[in-house]
């Protein structure tokens, strides 16, 4: 145990902090949700990458800067301390990424990190189904073999941010005569091939924040296959793995929801004491964070000597996801009555992004594999206990 | 001692509750939020022929003189319905308010006979909401200036709306001036009116936001009875039940609490506030469970503008910290607990 | 809705008042888990029943007041609220006694119910079976029909002070054929009978406060059936609903203690409120028993109007529970480190009996149904989920 | 940076965990019980030839040395077996206190030397306890007066026996002089080494309840694992499996937070009293929802003296109220949390 960091990751702080003080506009961004803000999310994007700080831990050949872990986390808790916009293309540069790296041609790197990390390709993510949603072997979408072709049919829903994006990466039925986890190959479709049909969905804001996909004799060539034939599901875990697990929620976001909600709580003390239990959860907040961090640090130190994350990444996506719950929460109860209004509200003053951060918390618990599907895995596969 | 409804209240709730499912679907609402009004003339309309304008209105003004008993029955449909309107506003909070008033009030009869007859939309400005609800469409508000009560014609106000994340709610910052000519009350009489708006004002909402709940609580177990998983209903499975029997027994626990606090108010009684403030935190509890089990067992169609839930839980949010937020009534349900200790204890639930 | 008492009501209010106030001891009887202990308790309830003071619903004829359900609370807020002794027999009084007025026969009751009342006789709950706790159907004891006798074979537990106990009732299986809920009797056994064994088991405590009781060619006549043979499931299930129901924890109780938690705050509110959300608990305490005791005046008034008590009974069973168990944990974090005294301790001071609460409470969520099969019940009878 | 322990860090917890196990079984836990003294001089005499007593004593006096990152592996195991001993407070908390005394201090490297050798039982009496544990079988008591720190022998002390619910602690209320011939240390000094010596007794119970917790939860996934019902293992159900799953992510969660409290006392770092509270709260909640569970998935078995689960269960909820009760330990993070601005948020985890 070392927890002094050295002195070229010290370095590497100091100039991240640098740029970021230098490049992170005041004024922020519109929502990544809507078409305006989404091009502004990826312009910013392209600021990132062109100071090769887009995907800092990526071969500089991809377009990273070759960082390891640790320096990873230190971009990450300046990221985030620094309040730059939301990553919005990190189903691709965070999802598909890894997984690319692990299971990828190196002709597929080549041809697809680089323009990943400078946001040249913006990813959609092709899990879910209408009948495939925490149950992700209920896939019936179809890939089916024909020459050097794929030909897709089917549907795909709960894509985040489709209706702006370029590509879509997901699970497909590569024999049609397979069932749950047999049978699946790991496919990436042009968003703009003939066939594709995409239909935004509508989230609980009012924004048009995912989309269903539809697919309809869409032919894409086998070179687009990650992973071998009817090997996706093998592929797919360890991206599901990825998701749950650090990549997606890095510690600095918590911390820094953190330490705004305790200047919030500072700024409205005398009416949030009224209710006893807000100054206890404020200081939850700060232990949540703080021990989400700790864990990140203990397991990137595991991982640099050898591990690999197991099914830990459930207990990490139980809980970031009920900690932003619980800090959101806690801040709609400081807000009280404001805690209501819209952005556009004349009165709302702070509020408004709390309303928003809170709206967004509210899936955390649902996304990437529900809690309760979480809570199962533990209970299976850490614990040992049978099968239900 | 009979702590129960009678067979007449039992059965005006269940006309209401037909009412309303009749002529406040899901899709009606829908089509009020894209209004810029936000409110249905029409649905107003029919719900002035139904009577139900003039509950609370004394019975030689045209009403039925109903109590806040009956009240508590009547928004618990309100809030089950989500209605997108401030019809509790005029016809209840405003309406008890106007019949306290002193019969020399010149247009006190006035405005409680078209309060009953549905030709009045009436906002009101109690200090403890920073906002005021349908100030935009009203046609008279309510407003405080110290112990003052105003009774202030739309006209005189401007109004800057302030959007909510609930659609159906309209509110507004109120800017006006007071002056003899609005003044319907002052000193003490002033004082013990708004005090008492705001106990029926609470009670309101707690009511709303129980019928929220149990609307949530529907939502949920329809979709988890129907909705398939790992081949089975996901009804079925255990962390879906017992998500959804923990927000029934809340439900089910804070419906006693709201009734007695109605029968405080209606009588008078010296604890009313707490018991008020105690309803108010128990259906708000109820609401905010209600909403966060029934988007976990909706997974992510919970989570869209396209499934309904999204209405009543986003509403249910709004109300929770309207008419005082927690830490108001936490504060006021501290006061007598920490304060008198001899009222505390068995055999005090119905004696003072 | 009318909520003002009656005048013979209150009459009868300050008559138990009254009267509890002159016999209530200011000294505590020692724990009923001891024999010494059950001793006392029992000469407490003979004192009870000589005022008709113990089962104040009953017939007069049988040994109680015939109060009204409404007069029933009263007597408890009142009994509660003096500091009386626990009721040592209300395994019988309370879930047997009920029992019995609906199945029994005219001779039955004559012959126990008065016994009972006066707590000449003792009784003891045979329910649970080692294999059959949460899972009663599955019961294995067997009652075996021999002329005008039936031979108890078999082994019951969690018999609760069954080691001071005169009389069991429970289920066995009269028809050996049968399975699950059928073939089952309601039968009460004397435990005085050749071939019961009696075997204790301590408690978390340390205190004898259950038993295992072993039947082995115990003989009973077959008038100590209670309703039709093959019909104990149905009989039985009616007792569990009174247990779950108000009978066995009727809201005094839980108001009287929340009544002692604010005063326990009041006397250590300096060190307690270094942890903010005990004030908030102690007096989420008051309005959680306040709402316990509405609740149940809201259903007695109901009963009153002829409705039966239904599923709301699982409901009720979780609520007090919970309340009960978050009291006394609350009670012990105001007591901090003197929270673990034994009342032996010369510095225990009032610690120890919220040490003794404390870990009673801890059954709750257990006995009669744990609580997750009362959530198994609320949602699929009252909210008609399906079955798993 | 690394955040991790070496695999000589990993060994040594290995072994002491296989030590233990074969040495302090349950069985050997309640037959301990029942003796007066409660302590096992058997098994002290093992843990003494195990080299376990010398694990914090300086090098040249006989010792090994190891820091308090080190024994918050230790403590985990300690805490795990219930060891029914005040181990930890001899070898761990009074060791460092007599440590840090200095060399003029006559009989400082005799005390230490008997540490290692585990001939001494060294009760503290820090003035945050209430009672001073294990004073009864103790030879030489650590006790306070004001700042000055005496070392008393147990011969110049009466002790009041006050017996817990959990029979391992033997608790004693402790009537001693203070006189100069026991003094070892006053003014500045004397308030340094007990604000150490607080810092370590937190950290050990910390670390025991962690412990607890995992042992609690173990004790649980067997007996779900086992027990049948209705038709199938009670682990089958998903309330089962959730609880359990809770209380596995609680403890995953409060680990790394020991350590590094540990590392900041090991470290003297400023912020050391903030992150000592916090590993307190993390590994208390760990053990007390460990227990709530473990008796839950235990069902009315979970009650019983018979059953393993109540001897760790007992410990737990003691332990937890012990070296500073919650609000001891929430207030010491507040004052920081809300304190100090500029110390909160990213990238301070490691740095202040």
């Amino acid at each position: 145990m070392d927890l002094a960091y050295t002195p070229k990751q010290r370095v590497f702080r100091e100039e991240v902090r640098a740029w970021l003080a230098d490049n992170v506009s005041r004024q922020p961004l519109a929502s990544y949700d809507t078409k305006e803000g989404f091009e502004q999310h990826r312009e910013w994007e392209r600021r990132l990458f062109d100071h090769r700080l887009s995907m800092v831990m990526w071969p500089e050949a991809l377009g990273g800067r070759g960082c390891d872990l640790i320096e990873w986390l230190i971009f990450e808790e300046e990221y985030y301390a620094s309040g730059a916009p939301l990553r919005v293309n990190q189903n691709g540069q965070l999802l598909l990424g890894p997984t690319l790296m692990e299971f990828g041609t190196e002709a597929q790197k080549q041809r697809f990190l680089p323009r990943m990390a400078a946001s040249e390709d913006m990813w959609a993510q092709g899990w879910s189904e209408p009948n495939a949603g925490s149950d992700m072997a209920a896939i019936t979408s179809k890939a089916i073999r024909d020459g050097d072709h794929y030909v897709l049919n089917g549907q795909k829903t709960w894509s985040t941010r489709a209706i702006y994006a370029d590509w879509l990466f997901g699970l497909f039925r590569s024999d049609p005569a397979s069932s749950r986890h047999h049978g699946l190959s790991f496919v990436l479709v042009p968003l703009d091939t003939p066939g594709v049909t995409i239909r935004p969905i509508r989230a609980l804001n009012g924004k048009e924040a995912f989309a269903e996909i539809f697919f309809d004799d869409v032919r894409v060539p086998v070179d687009n296959r990650i992973g071998d034939e009817g090997q996706g599901w093998h592929v797919a875990m360890a991206t599901a793995g990825f998701e749950r697990g650090l990549l997606l929620r890095s510690p600095g976001r918590f911390q820094h929801t953190a330490r705004r909600l305790v200047a919030l709580y500072q700024a409205h003390r005398e009416t949030a004491d009224r209710d006893p239990t807000i100054r206890d959860t404020v200081c939850e907040s700060w232990m949540g964070a703080e021990a989400y961090a700790l864990a990140a640090y203990h397991t990137v130190g595991r991982l640099a000597k050898g591990a690999r994350i197991g099914d830990e990444a459930s207990t990490n996506k139980i809980v970031w996801s009920e900690l932003d719950l619980k800090m959101h929460e806690t801040a709609m109860r400081i807000l009280g009555a404001r805690g209501e209004l819209l952005a556009e509200a004349p009165d709302a003053g702070d509020a408004a992004s709390w309303l928003e951060g809170f709206l967004f918390a509210q899936a955390g618990p649902i996304y990437a594999g529900t809690n309760e599907i979480q809570r199962n895995i533990i209970a299976e596969r850490m614990l040992g206990l049978p099968k239900s | 001692m009979d702590f129960t409804f009678n067979d007449d209240q039992l059965a005006f709730r269940e006309a209401v509750s037909r009412f309303l499912m009749t002529e406040a679907a899901p899709e009606m609402l829908r089509e009020v939020w894209e209004t810029d009004i936000g409110r249905s003339p029409d649905l107003r309309h029919k719900i002035a022929e139904q009577g139900l304008t003039a509950l609370s209105v004394p019975e030689d003004c045209g009403g039925l003189g109903m109590d806040d008993v009956a009240w508590s029955l009547m928004t618990q449909e309100l809030g089950y319905y989500a209605i997108p309107d401030s019809l509790a506003d005029t016809a209840y909070v405003a309406a008890g308010l106007i019949t306290a008033l002193p019969d020399s009030i010149a247009t006190r009869s006035e405005w409680l006979g078209r309060i009953a007859d549905g030709s009045i939309r009436i906002a009101v400005g109690h200090p403890v909401n920073p906002l005021v609800a349908d100030a935009q469409p009203s046609d008279l508000l309510l407003l405080s200036h110290d112990d003052e009560v105003h009774a202030v014609p739309r006209s005189l106000v401007d109004v800057i709306a302030n959007p909510s994340i609930d659609l159906s709610r309209r509110l507004g910052h109120v800017v006006w001036e007071p002056s003899s000519a609005t003044r319907v009350a002052t000193g003490d009489t002033g004082r013990a009116l708004w005090a008492a708006v705001l106990e029926r004002g609470v009670l309101s909402v707690a009511g709303q936001l129980l019928g929220l709940a149990q609307r949530m609580l529907d939502l949920s177990v329809d979709y988890a009875a129907q909705r398939k998983q790992f081949g089975k209903a996901i009804g079925s499975f255990q962390a879906v039940k017992h998500h959804l029997a923990d927000v029934a027994t809340r439900i089910e626990f804070a419906k006693p609490v709201l009734y007695r606090a109605a029968h405080a108010v209606a009588h008078g009684e010296d604890d009313a506030p707490v018991r008020v403030s105690h309803a108010k935190l128990a259906c708000g509890e109820a609401a905010w469970l209600a909403a966060r089990h029934g988007i976990q067992v909706h997974g992510a169609m919970g989570y869209t503008w396209e499934v309904d839930l999204q209405m009543f839980m986003k509403r249910a949010w709004a109300l929770d910290a309207s008419w005082g937020d927690r830490g108001f009534h936490k504060s006021r349900v501290a006061g007598f607990v920490l304060g008198d200790a001899a009222a505390l204890g068995p055999g005090r639930t119905f004696e003072e």
